[in-house]
């Protein structure tokens, strides 16, 4: 599904957030938004899920606009925000449907990919911070959604609980080829997953770059193009004029 | 929703019973009403009235068709508009009196006077009470009447919280007897009988039903005239009370008169005085007409006399 | 309709473009007021007619004409501000009272096993004792006086606070007592500015329900000895038959309870403003 | 001091050493039954104590071997338990009935601004009604039947539940309600998924708090013509100055009513395990 | 204050989640924490601090064995944990003891190094995910507690942010010489910030390897010393004997 945003800027009680952000994606396309704290990319995510209905600008999916939440798109949020009267196992089948020995297969399989098999029958109070971020990866990846909002989906893993996500994420995408907005603070991981980086600045936030990856896919780790686009990403995203 | 299936004959008759008309209690004990309307197919429904407002609300709502009330409830409920009659006297009771505690030295309306007196407000006590005052001319408003539910008023005095209480059977009696409190102004003509009362409606479509309600209540008092220990018996079980309790109360019901006639009409005009006076009926209201609209012995006379 | 609701909804559609939710205009018809009005309204129309036309005869149910009427002769005559008034002093003295032991136990009960296996079990059991039949009793341990009313009140007030505030208090987020703990709070400052604040939703709704037992217990507590006030108003109704004193006595409870469930709410949506609560469609 | 509550105490403090908070062994003295009867068994007995030194009189308050005796009377001649049963019975179909009402007005409350506006303000107001005033109005509306008692209890029980889940619901975290949205649920799942089960605590509180007023109404349901029921023996015990069946009555009412407590709090604790609450000190 | 780990373990309802960490941490000196996600970091931190007492082991602070929590003990944990009903300025001055005035002035001036000046009124359902973790970071700084524990305290943050707060930090550190103890999962961080760093790996967690970095400080970001001891550390991190 293809995605496109026109000058979609939203204001909380008088104070602009966000303001005049246009980009599009095509299906299948993963995009990368990048910026500082609190430059309003959270706030775009939600513009986009149908959560918020009180932006400016227009916001389409396929070419419909939407106003309102879509079946087909899925959110991850930047907190796990676990059901926390439900365990692991309930919370990864939550947003399935169908018979619930196969929901629970299916959510079982997510669980073994994100590194919790054996953690089924746990409740979110009984888990760490890196297992419940987790938990909430396996629950938005379980469900397929044509459009993937994901926003800061890694940033309490360890290195390499991350990589082994990160890959499974574009395993995921070669099977669904899903469309995914994909908001973080890890450069290199942008650089790995990205095909298109839109870069915010300043607040309210505006759009910095537009910083497009042409890279193929699998794409290596380290290797000296990505470490060219870091650096370019980078430096799009430095400092030097402002300080918040 | 009425009992009356159509003229004539009622589908049901619903009676009240109360701890404070020992004749209905035997009636429906000996279950004489049933027997005498079984053969019609008519059901007799029964419900216990916890006092005479209750019966009176029961009536008004039309949940019974024959509710036992203290002769002054059933004359303010008419000042209200309540469409009931009186047809029946199911006893003369001297239930109310003065009480005073064991040690007191109250001992006549005089020493009242700066006291304080538990009674509750527009039942016979208080009416009690305040035709006593008027009787020995003492001013209501040198004394200060404290309200409080019947029971509350007996705990009061025996806890000496007011210094004397416009008293109620049984309470009175089991106060007399544990605590030896003084009944230190009777009388029994300031009590206001006990009135059985019918739904004019009923009365109206169904004439024959109260003759033969009237009846079998007819039965009953002969019962308990003529078997005054069972009936003490009878009550304390049925009100679970102490059987001296029953019998002192039983003892100051005088079952002889069923009738209504002159003395009860006195005695309510000379009540629904007294509750003009206390605003408790609108002072405009015509006593005697209500009275006269409220009272109607031609049911009694007739079943009575045959 | 998941519009944020930290917003003020009117400072940001001036600069927006006609968006359907963020610009709706507020409809004179949906105005909470007028809403809350069209079921009292129509109660007391209904009756009206149904009175009117004898449907409801005079001695069951009085129109509420005459019911106003009732009213407005107390008020002319003055005794309708004495019962008001001697009534609502109660409820409120009683309302202090029983909050304050419900505030006292309900910490402790909230907070120490022990207290709570000491007391919880006796306090569950009182519960569920009717307020008439603690009459009794009050009338023996304290008299007829202002005080055994009061008393009586508070008891009626105890316990939905008490019951909320435990409840509330064993809700409060670990994670969050454990930012107190941390700070070096003692148990009292821990109660004072992690455990009170944080149970507040549930301790409101204890105060609301507790005022609206208190109201409810004014009659038990106005059969004793009382001589003035809302219950003794209605005791004095069913004793003497007079339907309209029952029904203004009614009318008038419901009005004061109103209001002064109205001033607790207007506290709730003051002091939980903080609360990231859903927006209501 | 702030052992998390999440683990069997028992179980890890084999392998642990001499942990003095770890291995805390069970003081069998401060056992939560023991000591929940030491505050009931004082009571008793030093209330025995004083009605045998006659400081309280017999007509007065009956000691507690008395009432026992009563109760066993009651017992034996098998009129208890008819007097348990109906009056059981009435207030569990009332609770039920009550509870059914206050969930679907509740829920309609809670989430939607206009049935907020057009129910509450009235809801609020019939909230502060004493019971004795509904009694006239039902008998009117429904007679002296079953049907009335039960509309009688229903009415108490209504609204610390409705209070509740209307707080409840209100209160719930937009977080996850957003989390439902977001997997497509209708309202009615959201109800029943998020909204529910994140407002339970104050659900079960509302219901427990429901169920203590349902014990209450039975007084007033119970003067609509009962001849039977535990408010039916206060009532009596009251008109024919019998302390005894009052405070018997008050006894049962107490004992019964802790029982159908007893039962929702374990469906509290059972419903709510997965909550993070700090432990008790 | 020196602070002392011995045979340090945690069990929950039987199932061990950390065995058997011992180190030593000498005044001022700043520890890093480094493992896979689960295997125990925060638990270990919750034993330090006092909140819980149920491990094994023994936990000495300047030599003396403690239980139960230390008022010169600061704690930010691995969320915000942000006082819903206080607003940021109020959440900063929370910890803080004095007169209102200097209580505020403190908490301004932390504010503002966290880059939040402005926001003092907004309440935490109004901040951003990483707007929120920096009222975290103000609020733990600003008591200047002699022993720190810090649960990835920059988490959520981009790289620029980051790097001021990292260097907040040691400006803290340079003043009070506070002994802290750093859990994350930025080798890079680890490498910059700390003195000595411990990994822990496996589920239940042990310690795999202890680190030592001698570079003086003020350490250069991306100097080829700090890159040695990264990989060192991602070295050890690494998961070729193990999935979870
Ligand atoms: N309250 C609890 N009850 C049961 N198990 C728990 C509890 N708290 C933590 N655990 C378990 O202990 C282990 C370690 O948890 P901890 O939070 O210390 O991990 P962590 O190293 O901080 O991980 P992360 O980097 O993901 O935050 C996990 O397996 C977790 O499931
Ligand atoms: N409900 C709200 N009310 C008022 N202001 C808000 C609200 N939500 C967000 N904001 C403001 O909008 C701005 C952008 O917030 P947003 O959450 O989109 O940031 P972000 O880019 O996701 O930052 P981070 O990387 O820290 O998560 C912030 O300044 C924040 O204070
Ligand atoms: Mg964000
Ligand atoms: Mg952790």
């Amino acid at each position: 599904m293809s995605l496109q945003l026109e000058r979609v800027g939203r204001t909380f009680a008088g104070k602009p957030a966000v303001q005049d952000v246009s980009f599009r994606a095509e299906p299948g396309e993963i995009i990368g938004l990048l910026g500082t704290s609190g430059c309003g990319k959270s706030t775009l995510l939600r513009a986009i899920s149908g959560l918020d209905n009180a932006y400016d600008g227009v916001i389409e999916i396929n070419g419909k606009k939407v106003n309102g939440i879509q079946k087909t798109t899925g959110f991850m949020f930047q907190e796990p925000r676990l059901l926390p009267w439900l365990n692991v196992l309930d919370n990864v089948t939550f947003g399935l449907e169908g018979n619930r020995e196969e929901k629970q297969k299916k959510a079982g399989r997510y669980l073994e990919s994100v590194g919790l098999a054996g953690n089924e029958i746990l409740y979110p109070k009984q888990l760490s911070g890196g297992m419940a971020q987790r938990v909430a990866i396996a629950r938005a990846l379980a469900t397929s959604p044509e459009i993937l909002l994901l926003d800061e989906p890694f940033s309490a893993l360890d290195a390499f609980t991350k990589m082994q996500l990160q890959d499974l994420l574009l395993e995921v995408w070669r099977s669904y080829r899903s469309t995914m907005v994909l908001v973080t603070h890890d450069v290199d991981e942008a650089a790995y997953l990205c095909d298109r980086i839109i870069v915010l600045r300043g607040q309210p936030g505006t759009v910095e770059r537009e910083i497009a990856i042409t890279e193929s896919r699998p794409r290596e780790r380290g290797s000296s193009e990505l470490a060219a686009y870091k650096a370019e990403i980078l430096a799009s995203l430095d400092l030097t004029t402002e300080t918040a | 929703s009425s009992s009356a299936s159509s003229e004539g004959t009622p589908e049901k008759i619903r009676l009240d019973y109360a701890y404070y008309s020992p004749t209905s209690l035997v009636l429906k004990k000996f279950g004489w009403a049933e027997e005498e309307f079984e053969e019609e197919g008519i059901e007799i429904e029964w419900a216990l009235s916890q006092g005479s407002n209750k019966a009176l609300e029961f009536l008004n709502s039309d949940s019974v068709d024959f509710g036992s009330t203290a002769g002054a409830a059933a004359l303010m409920s008419k000042a209200n508009g309540a469409p009931i009659k009186n047809v029946y006297i199911y006893s003369k009771p001297e239930w109310t009196a003065l009480v005073a505690g064991k040690d007191s030295d109250i001992s006549n309306l005089a020493d009242l006077k700066g006291k304080k007196v538990a009674a509750t407000l527009g039942t016979d006590p208080y009416i009690f009470l305040l035709r006593a005052f008027e009787a020995e001319g003492v001013p209501p408003k040198d004394v200060e009447i404290v309200n409080l539910q019947h029971g509350d008023g007996a705990s009061a005095l025996t806890s000496g919280q007011v210094d004397a209480w416009a008293g109620l059977d049984p309470h009175m009696a089991r106060l007399e007897l544990e605590s030896d409190a003084e009944l230190f102004y009777r009388n029994p003509d300031f009590n206001t009988y006990g009135f059985l009362n019918v739904r004019e409606e009923f009365a109206e479509k169904h004439p024959d039903y109260v003759n033969r309600v009237i009846n079998v209540y007819e039965k009953a008092r002969k019962w308990v005239q003529d078997n005054p220990e069972e009936a003490a018996k009878l009550l304390a079980e049925e009100a679970e009370i102490k059987e001296e309790v029953a019998v002192k109360q039983l003892e100051r019901n005088d079952f002889s008169e069923p009738v209504p006639g002159e003395v009860q009409r006195e005695a309510l005009v000379e009540a629904g005085k007294v509750l003009q006076e206390s605003e408790t009926i609108d002072p405009e209201a015509n006593i005697e007409e209500l009275t006269d609209e409220l009272i109607d012995p031609s049911f009694a006379e007739e079943t009575i006399s045959e | 309709m998941a519009k944020n609701q930290s917003e003020v909804s009117g400072i940001f559609t001036a600069g927006s473009k006609s968006k359907p939710s963020a610009a709706k205009p507020k409809n004179p018809f949906t105005h909470p007021l007028l809403l809350g009005s069209i079921f009292p309204l129509l109660l007391v129309v209904v009756w009206e007619v149904l009175s009117r036309l004898e449907v409801f005869p005079a001695y069951q149910l009085p129109a509420p004409s005459v019911i106003l009427g009732t009213i407005a002769g107390m008020a002319e005559d003055g005794t309708l501000w004495g019962h008001v008034f001697i009534t609502s002093y109660r409820v409120l003295m009683g309302f202090l009272l029983g909050t304050a032991a419900a505030v006292v136990l309900g910490s402790l009960v909230g907070f120490y096993k022990h207290a709570e296996a000491l007391f919880d079990p006796l306090i569950q059991a009182f519960r569920s004792i009717p307020s008439l039949a603690w009459v009794p009793l009050f009338i023996l341990w304290m008299g007829i006086g202002e005080p055994s009313k009061i008393a009586m009140i508070a008891v009626g007030v105890f316990f939905p606070v008490y019951l909320n505030i435990v409840s509330g208090i064993g809700g409060v987020d670990r994670k969050l007592i454990e930012v107190g703990k941390m700070y070096g709070l003692n148990m009292f400052q821990l109660v004072r500015r992690i455990i009170l604040p944080a149970s507040l939703p549930s301790f409101l709704v204890g105060l609301r329900s507790g005022l609206g037992l208190g109201w409810m217990f004014v009659v038990a507590a106005e059969l004793m000895g009382a001589s003035q006030g809302l219950g003794y108003l209605l005791v004095v109704g069913q004793n003497t038959l007079a339907p309209e004193t029952i029904i203004a006595s009614i009318v008038l409870f419901a009005v004061i309870g109103k209001l002064s469930d109205w001033i607790l709410k207007k506290l709730e949506t003051r002091t939980l403003h903080w609360q990231d609560r859903a927006a209501k469609s």
